[in-house]
């Protein structure tokens, strides 16, 4: 019986082909004819197109054509399109140029002229809620469900805010579970205080250039995407066509952290300039306009008071949360901050109250653990000082708060699926050696300041109902379809397990199919929400059965006795009580080919996705095949944990601050991939460093145009910047609603990091929060030297 | 100039504003079966009337073959590699000497090729990410520790890294794990990869002593 | 009209052999010719379009200007020898550390390995209004936009402002300044010599340059004599990440100790004035004193009186203050 | 040749930012041209000056005559060195000759404006505003004056005031030029660090500063011209005796009454016995202005 795939260190399929060079990304691929694309970006925070006088562009020899948003399909504020007449953001595309070469076409971009009339703007959320503020949307400056909406606090809100306290009008967002006041009243010590966290853009490696064609009627458009199947679908969604029309190849996506979870709204220059034009059309994405078009994390500006009894227990929470919203996207970032405060810390009574308020920076979108990384964060450290004050150690104090399997939490109290929150509490503390290493905090050696931090990060884990797809072909290999993108977290293949290990496959005997929507994928889940291990597991294993059981069918109807005594191994069916009377995987499938019906997928399950439908009919016949839909059980919300441990040295003298050791200890159910985990721990881990320690953004408020907006002054963290060794663990405790008890990790890990260094840093300052992130230098320098601190407590994109 | 025959109507299409239509437009492009080379048009080449919009040709030694090329006088060693010569291997991350996923080897030496111009290059050898494999497709020690350790995770960072590894192992042979990282500190990797990496960077060490 | 990044434009590349070719050269296209030598400084400029030279002049080929020669009294280096070569090369090393350590803080590997030391100390400044292409005083407009009371101006400077805030970002500069080292430089009319502390220009002096550079000049050498050669030396660099970001503060000095007691000393500190400022002040509060805790409190203090925070560059001060401190405090230990 | 400088802002709107530096040229050079010409025109082309009418009997006309008082010289001379420390401090720099020019700039500016406001009070309140008021008679004598230039007339145009008309256009030209350049100069102090204050160029709309700058560079450019002209007029030879007033603040007897019309500038006994002369408000002249020939003389 071949060893369980499911545990081991098996590199991804991908790998050799990744570090060759033969790895084709999406900028990598070329077509016949290729044109090159460059777009012209607004100059302006907001701003309204009068006119676009192209003339000398166009007469330009070498330039084809151009495109603008009346090319566009037409979206309902405040609805985003790839081009635009009205831009929202500095750095929005208004137009895009095609030329036989990429400097032909910015030589035409500089021989256009725009005739912009410049609108009010505004770049921090509280100077838009004042009763005089402007509005980055000329709609409003707020959005509830689907609604733009104007609001305006009272001048009385504004009272302190001088002082740096966060102004608390109106909300638009709320809930509340239990008794406030109550709660608060039982509390032995009650914190509160206000806390900024900076927006950051999402800047992973591959920035989103696209090319796409049409041929005969069909789109083929090569892409950066998280999810290949999705990303089609939303694709042919956005430009009115059937999805059976689009070929999405997107075999590699160097990374998207939450920018790229279906499509980016530039694929459609591309897409149309192509269609326009009758040549296959190449936009390259540099690193500057991947900051203004790629995504990033809305920041918050919050208030919060804590309640705690004498034993560390948590009696109430009150958050308050005003998120910059950017100029489109739909976050929700806050709400979701809310649930994971509700979720950690287990207050009997919590209210919580926030608004989302647009501004005129780039677009928001999820970024890894969208609310979770922030709030964290920013909470951790209050609960270290609670600790201190109350005399309590700290990863005890979380244990005394920590959920487990029948814990509620949220607005609606759900459950959850499984939580060995306390488990990966103690298994950290193990690994980090917490006992001893607790007891350095305040070390002085020379100049330099020891604080040690611990960081509990809980994100979504799982999500189900999607569908498996796979065939065993003649040559007797299973051959695994997914509709999972490539986007670094190695899902696509380890959650292909889950089959090879129902079917007693060895992994050499199975191929992974993913990445070209033309290879015929199944419908998937979005790889994002760290779902993918617990949804895609679930979803191979439902169709890995279906093949077995046409397996055990044919075996049974050639060989004779009841498909129930037959057993699955080795790429063999054989009758469990003599082996010897067996059928090689590459006859049943020759079997299946002359049986049709459901075994050679000319019959399909009826509550499959048409997508999958689509893909399985195009398969029929060339093998017996395993579809189905994911139909295990889900109760409860399927979450996953991170702790992060860290020791770091602060400098006294020059505010510096070195990250010595960090540990993380996951609760994610089975593991399924050891190696990869310790990556998804320590990868998070470092964003989370970044996070805390370098990453913002600077805007100049006169002229509301960005500084930060390449990798230089983005400051993402190196590998000087993180320890050079770091250590990991998992409580690898399975969860009951998956079949192999998988859950999802990607997300998780960078809350940790990032709450671990936040609170590192305050442990070495002697307890001292600063509640702002990130701490740079002069931040912490100005703190030890008490002097006043370089920004104000709300300043935003400072 | 390119030899393409440019299909452009008789004056400049004037520009409209038509509405989107949803028709089907017949449209002729194909993939070229070299996938790699193909005539039709560069990367860059500027209005003709630009002063030194004249490609030169030029002989670049490129992973020990010599490659005779058009090259445009500003033109980029790195995009020379991914738009002339098909290595596309080589990856543009930032474009400005920020990210390190373009690095290759100038005469052994990690330079990013972003930032080099390829007219001054032409009697040096370049050795890129796709010169690394043997021709049978053995691996070079550093890729066959990379393999081991199943380095990087979205692999857009690994062929910059890779090329400074193989550049750390000639010139130290036997670096700790703290100089591997100042020796790599110039290559950026956004998934954080960085523990895996001197993971990966050690066991590269450990097999290039072998051979 | 429209404007774009990331582009480089087109340009007649020329790449003379020998530095009497260069100097022809870069005569006859005067102002419409651009040096390049690593291409690190340059090539951020050609890319975003923000100058626009219809020539450019790459020393590539001119290797004469390549390499460490000894000196009569002390070392001297060609101009396109590269940090890293700088930053290993024996001599360098062994007699002048400072050099050699700062050399080796710059940026990154692959940067250290194309820069030149010539190009290290000739780069323009990082203000990041000059650089986004905004017309400000050094790009021949009529505003500084990061000394406004809404600037962000937290890499600027805190001292020697003229209408100009920016701030030099040289790591190798402040050692070179402390070694007392010499700027060789070369035009068709000669050759010139100029100090070290004299090769950088603050904005009251000429806004739009950051050395004394002319159209048409050429860095040929960097001498250092052998004054300062095996002082103790003091290097740091204090920045947000430990690699590719410049100095917030640098300091590079040389002291010499003589029975218990500071025989002379040199203290240059970068990022927080227009140009590499040397503490002329300071080196002789210390002369004489010996190199304790109180000598190094003292130097602090007075390396930032006079000091002119902007809104968001306060910190530079006790930053500043510190670096000196244990500068002085190294030379005791 | 440009004449203005502009620069897309950040929004990529075209803003003034400047002058362009060939005015600068171009102002040394109309300098050059008019010192040229003049001298030309007087040495070898402008028909010799009539001779004087009968010498006018000057009783009462005391053997100096001030001109100038030493307060008004002091000004004088301080306002001329503030005026060239501006104007060498403004323009080496930009013909390349580079020093630490702004604090010298802005302090020269300061003292400048001091100056002129002194200058200002001290003609309200203790000199006589009238010497430098243009009326009917300078009108009529500027008319002559050019009437004889373009050879129409022969005629001699009536003797002048304290101040000949050319004296009180340049003036006011003068003044004119300076104010603008002092107002936008004041105010463009707001763009540089001073002891008592930060630079803060938002205090205007950046296309207002543009006009700023451009009043300010013309005028400095105007000035040029303004200041080569004075100083030839200064130092020509038949002109010397000005200049001495400017000096030791008297002229001699012979030169009031050979220049100066004793109806218009009145002399009058001053308490130190010095006597200072008031413009006198002359009607106008009977009879002189009217013997110009009709157009089309000879």
């Amino acid at each position: 019986m071949a060893e369980k795939l499911i545990g081991q260190d098996i590199a991804p399929p991908d790998l050799v082909a990744k570090i060759t060079g033969a790895a084709k990304f999406a900028e990598d691929f070329r077509a016949e004819g290729m044109l090159f694309a460059k777009l012209l970006l607004s100059p302006m925070p907001h701003g309204r197109v009068r006119s676009i006088d192209t003339s000398r562009a166009l007469a330009m020899p070498g330039v084809i054509d151009i495109l603008t948003a009346d090319d566009l399909p037409a979206a309902e504020p405040p609805g985003e399109r790839a081009l635009t007449n009205e831009p929202h953001y500095v750095g929005e595309p208004i137009l895009a140029v095609a030329a036989v070469d990429e400097t032909t076409a910015a030589d035409a971009i500089e021989q256009i002229e725009v005739d912009l009339e410049p609108l009010p703007f505004v770049l921090d959320p509280l100077e838009s809620l004042r009763p005089d503020g402007p509005n980055a949307r000329l709609g409003g400056n707020t959005i509830d469900g689907r609604e733009l909406k104007s609001v305006k606090w009272t001048e009385a809100d504004f009272a302190a805010v001088a002082e740096g306290k966060l102004p608390m009008g109106e909300p638009v967002q709320e809930w509340s579970v239990g008794d406030l006041d109550a709660g608060f009243a039982q509390a032995d010590l009650i914190l509160d205080d206000t806390i900024v966290h900076q927006s950051l853009t999402h800047h992973p490696m591959e920035p989103r250039s696209c090319m796409a064609y049409w041929q005969n009627g069909k789109l083929h458009l090569y892409g950066s995407t998280q999810s290949t199947a999705r990303a089609r679908v939303s694709l042919a969604n956005s430009l009115d066509l059937d999805p059976q029309d689009v070929v999405f190849i997107g075999q590699y996506c160097g990374g998207g952290f939450g920018s790229k979870i279906t499509m980016s709204p530039i694929m459609h220059v591309p897409a149309l300039l192509s269609r326009k034009v009758g040549r296959p059309v190449m936009l390259r994405i540099t690193r500057y306009e991947e900051h203004y078009i790629g995504r990033a994390r809305p920041g918050f500006q919050a208030w919060t008071r804590i309640g705690w009894r004498n034993d560390g227990v948590v009696t109430a929470v009150d958050l308050y949360i005003v998120q910059d919203h950017g100029a489109y996207g739909s976050s929700g970032d806050h709400m979701s901050a809310s649930a994971v405060a509700s979720l950690m810390y287990q207050p009997a009574a919590m209210r919580f109250r926030g608004i989302t308020v647009y501004t005129n920076t780039p677009p928001r979108s999820a970024q890894r653990a969208p609310g979770g990384a922030q709030i964290v964060a920013m909470l951790e450290p209050l609960m270290d000082k609670a600790a201190r004050e109350l005399g309590i150690d700290r990863v005890r104090m979380r244990r005394a708060n920590a959920p487990d399997h029948d814990s509620r939490f949220g607005p609606n109290q759900g459950g959850l699926t499984s939580a060995y929150v306390r488990e990966a509490l103690d298994v950290g503390a193990e690994v980090f050696g917490w006992a001893e290493k607790s007891r350095l905090s305040g070390d002085r050696n020379g100049t330099r300041v020891t604080g040690v931090g611990v960081g509990l990060s809980p994100y979504v884990g799982g999500s189900s109902g999607f569908d498996g797809l796979m065939v065993i072909r003649p040559d007797g290999d299973l051959y695994i379809h997914q509709g999972i993108g490539n986007l670094g977290t190695h899902s696509f293949a380890d959650t292909a397990r889950a089959a090879a290990d129902v079917l007693g496959m060895p992994w050499e005997r199975c191929s992974v199919i993913w990445g070209d929507t033309s290879d015929h994928l199944p419908w998937s889940s979005v790889q994002a929400g760290s779902q993918t291990a617990h949804a895609h597991t679930r979803a191979n294993h439902a169709a890995a059965m279906d093949a077995k059981r046409k397996l055990q069918e044919i075996a049974a109807r050639d060989l004779g006795g009841s498909p129930a005594d037959y057993e699955a191994a080795d790429g063999r069916v054989f009758l469990r009580s003599s082996p010897s009377r067996a059928m090689s995987f590459g006859r049943a499938a020759e079997r299946a080919i002359a049986l049709g019906g459901e075994y050679s997928g000319r019959e399909l399950p009826d509550d499959i996705h048409a997508v999958t439908v689509g893909a399985a009919g195009a398969l029929a016949g060339q093998g017996l095949m395993g579809v189905a839909k994911d139909n295990y059980s889900h109760e409860g919300g399927t979450w996953s944990w991170v702790v992060g441990f860290a020791r770091v040295e602060v400098d006294v003298e020059t505010g510096e601050v070195e990250i010595k050791e960090y540990a993380g200890v996951a609760d994610c159910g089975t593991v399924l991939h050891p190696r990869n985990l310790a990556s998804q721990i320590h990868g998070g881990g470092v964003q989370g460093f970044g996070q805390a320690r370098s990453q913002k953004w600077v805007f100049d408020p006169k002229w509301g145009v960005p500084f930060a907006h390449r990798l230089y002054t983005a400051r993402p963290p190196g590998i000087l910047d993180a320890p050079l060794v770091m250590d990991w663990g998992a409580v690898n405790e399975p969860d009951p609603e998956n079949p192999v008890g998988a859950k999802g990790i990607g997300e998780p890990p960078i809350g940790a990091g990032s709450a671990a260094i936040t609170s590192a840093i305050a442990d070495a300052l002697g307890g001292v929060c600063l509640c702002r992130t990130p701490l740079t230098t002069d931040v912490i320098l100005a703190e030890l030297e008490g002097r006043k601190q370089p920004y104000g407590r709300l300043d935003t994109h400072v | 100039m390119t030899d393409i025959e440019i299909i452009v109507e008789s004056e400049p299409r004037p520009f409209s504003r038509r509405s989107f239509i949803k028709g089907v437009i017949a449209a002729g492009a194909a993939i070229s079966s070299t996938g790699y080379l193909f005539r039709a048009s560069s990367a860059l080449a500027g209005s003709p009337s630009a002063r030194g919009s004249i490609p030169r040709l030029i002989a670049l030694n490129v992973n020990g073959q010599s490659r005779r090329v058009d090259v445009l006088q500003q033109e980029t060693l790195a995009m020379t590699l991914r738009y002339k010569l098909g290595l596309t291997g080589t990856k543009l991350g930032c474009d400005r000497a920020e990210c390190g996923a373009c690095t290759v080897l100038i005469d052994g030496v990690p330079h990013y090729s972003c930032s080099v111009l390829t007219g001054a290059v032409r009697e040096r050898q370049v050795t890129t990410i796709e010169g690394l494999a043997a021709e049978n497709g053995e691996l070079h020690p550093v890729q066959q520790a990379v393999v081991e350790e199943g380095g990087f995770q979205c692999a857009f960072c690994a062929p910059g890294y890779i090329m400074s590894m193989v550049a750390m192992v000639n010139e130290n042979p036997n670096p700790t794990r703290e100089e591997a990282a100042h020796y790599l500190s110039g290559n950026l990797c956004r998934c954080g990869d960085y523990h895996k990496i001197l993971n990966s960077a050690e066991r590269a060490a450990e097999y290039a002593r072998r051979v | 009209m429209a404007v774009i990044r990331d582009m480089m434009p087109t340009f007649e590349l020329l790449q003379p052999t020998s530095v009497e070719d260069t100097v022809a050269l870069l005569q006859r296209h005067g102002e419409r010719s651009w040096v390049l030598a690593g291409g690190l400084d340059s090539l951020d400029w050609l890319k975003d379009r923000v100058k626009r030279p219809e020539t450019v002049v790459e020393l590539g080929g001119v290797l004469e200007l390549r390499g460490v020669r000894p000196t009569a009294n002390g070392l001297e280096i060609g101009a396109l020898t590269t940090l890293s070569e700088v930053a290993s090369h024996r001599e360098i090393v062994e007699r002048f550390g400072l050099l050699s350590t700062a050399a080796g803080h710059v940026a990154t590997p692959q940067i250290r390995n194309q820069g030149t030391i010539g190009g290290n100390i000739s780069q323009d400044t990082r203000c990041w209004y000059y650089r986004g292409g905004w017309p400000c005083y050094r790009a021949g407009g009529n505003t500084c936009y990061a000394a406004t009371p809404q600037s962000m101006n937290r890499e600027h400077c805190v001292f020697g402002g003229s209408r100009c805030v920016a701030v030099s970002v040289s790591d190798t500069a402040p050692a070179l300044v402390a070694l007392d080292a010499e700027m060789v430089i070369r035009n068709t009319d000669g050759e010139r010599v100029v100090a070290a502390e004299d090769y950088f220009l603050g904005p009251d002096i000429d806004i739009t340059r950051m050395t004394v550079l002319e159209h048409g000049d050429l860095l040929t050498h960097i001498r250092i004599p052998s004054t300062w050669a095996g002082a103790r030396f003091y290097f740091e660099k204090v920045r947000d990440r430990q690699s590719w970001d410049f100095a917030l503060v640098s300091v590079a000095s040389a002291i010499v100790v003589a029975g218990g007691r500071i025989e002379r000393a040199r203290i240059a500190v970068n990022g927080v004035a227009p140009k590499p400022m040397r503490l002329p002040d300071v080196e002789n509060l210390v002369q004489g004193m010996p190199p304790n805790e109180d000598t190094a409190a003292a130097a602090g203090e007075l390396a930032i009186r006079g000091a002119r925070p902007l809104r968001h560059n306060d910190y530079k001060l006790p930053l500043t203050r510190n670096l000196v401190r244990r500068a002085l405090r190294d030379a005791g230990a | 040749m440009e004449i203005l400088r502009s620069a897309a802002n950040p929004w990529g709107q075209d803003v003034l930012v400047g002058i362009a530096w060939d005015l600068m040229w171009l102002a040394l050079i109309a300098g050059a041209v008019f010192v040229v010409a003049h001298g030309i025109y007087v040495r070898w082309i402008a028909r010799p000056m009539p001779s004087e009418e009968a010498f006018v009997p000057g009783e009462g006309v005391p053997e100096r005559v001030t001109r100038h008082t030493l307060p008004s010289r002091v000004f004088h001379w301080l306002m001329a060195l503030a005026m060239f420390a501006l104007l060498l401090t403004a323009f080496l720099p930009v013909v390349g000759i580079r020093f630490p020019w702004v604090t010298i700039h802005w302090i020269a500016g300061v003292v400048l404006t001091l100056t002129i406001v002194y200058h200002v009070l001290h003609a309200m309140l203790r000199q006589d505003l009238r010497s430098m008021w243009i009326g009917s008679v300078d009108v009529t004598e500027g008319s002559q004056a050019l009437a004889r230039f373009f050879r129409r007339s022969r005629g001699l145009s009536p003797k002048a005031g304290k101040y000949p008309l050319d004296h009180k256009l340049y003036h006011h030209a003068a003044a004119v030029v300076s104010v603008v350049a002092i107002v936008t100069g004041v105010l463009m102090m707001l763009r540089i660090d001073t002891p008592f204050w930060n630079q803060n160029p938002y205090f205007l709309s950046d296309s207002a500063w543009g006009i700023m700058y451009v009043l300010h560079g013309l005028s400095g450019v105007a000035l040029i011209t303004l200041i080569v002209a004075h100083i030839y007029f200064a130092v020509r030879p038949e002109k010397r005796w000005l200049t001495r007033s400017m000096v030791w603040g008297w002229i001699q007897r012979e030169e009031y009454l050979l220049h100066h019309d004793p109806e218009r500038w009145v002399l009058n006994r001053g308490p130190a016995g010095e006597v200072a002369g008031v413009e006198a408000d002359r009607v106008q002249l009977a009879g002189a202005a009217s013997d110009a020939e009709p157009s089309g003389g000879s």
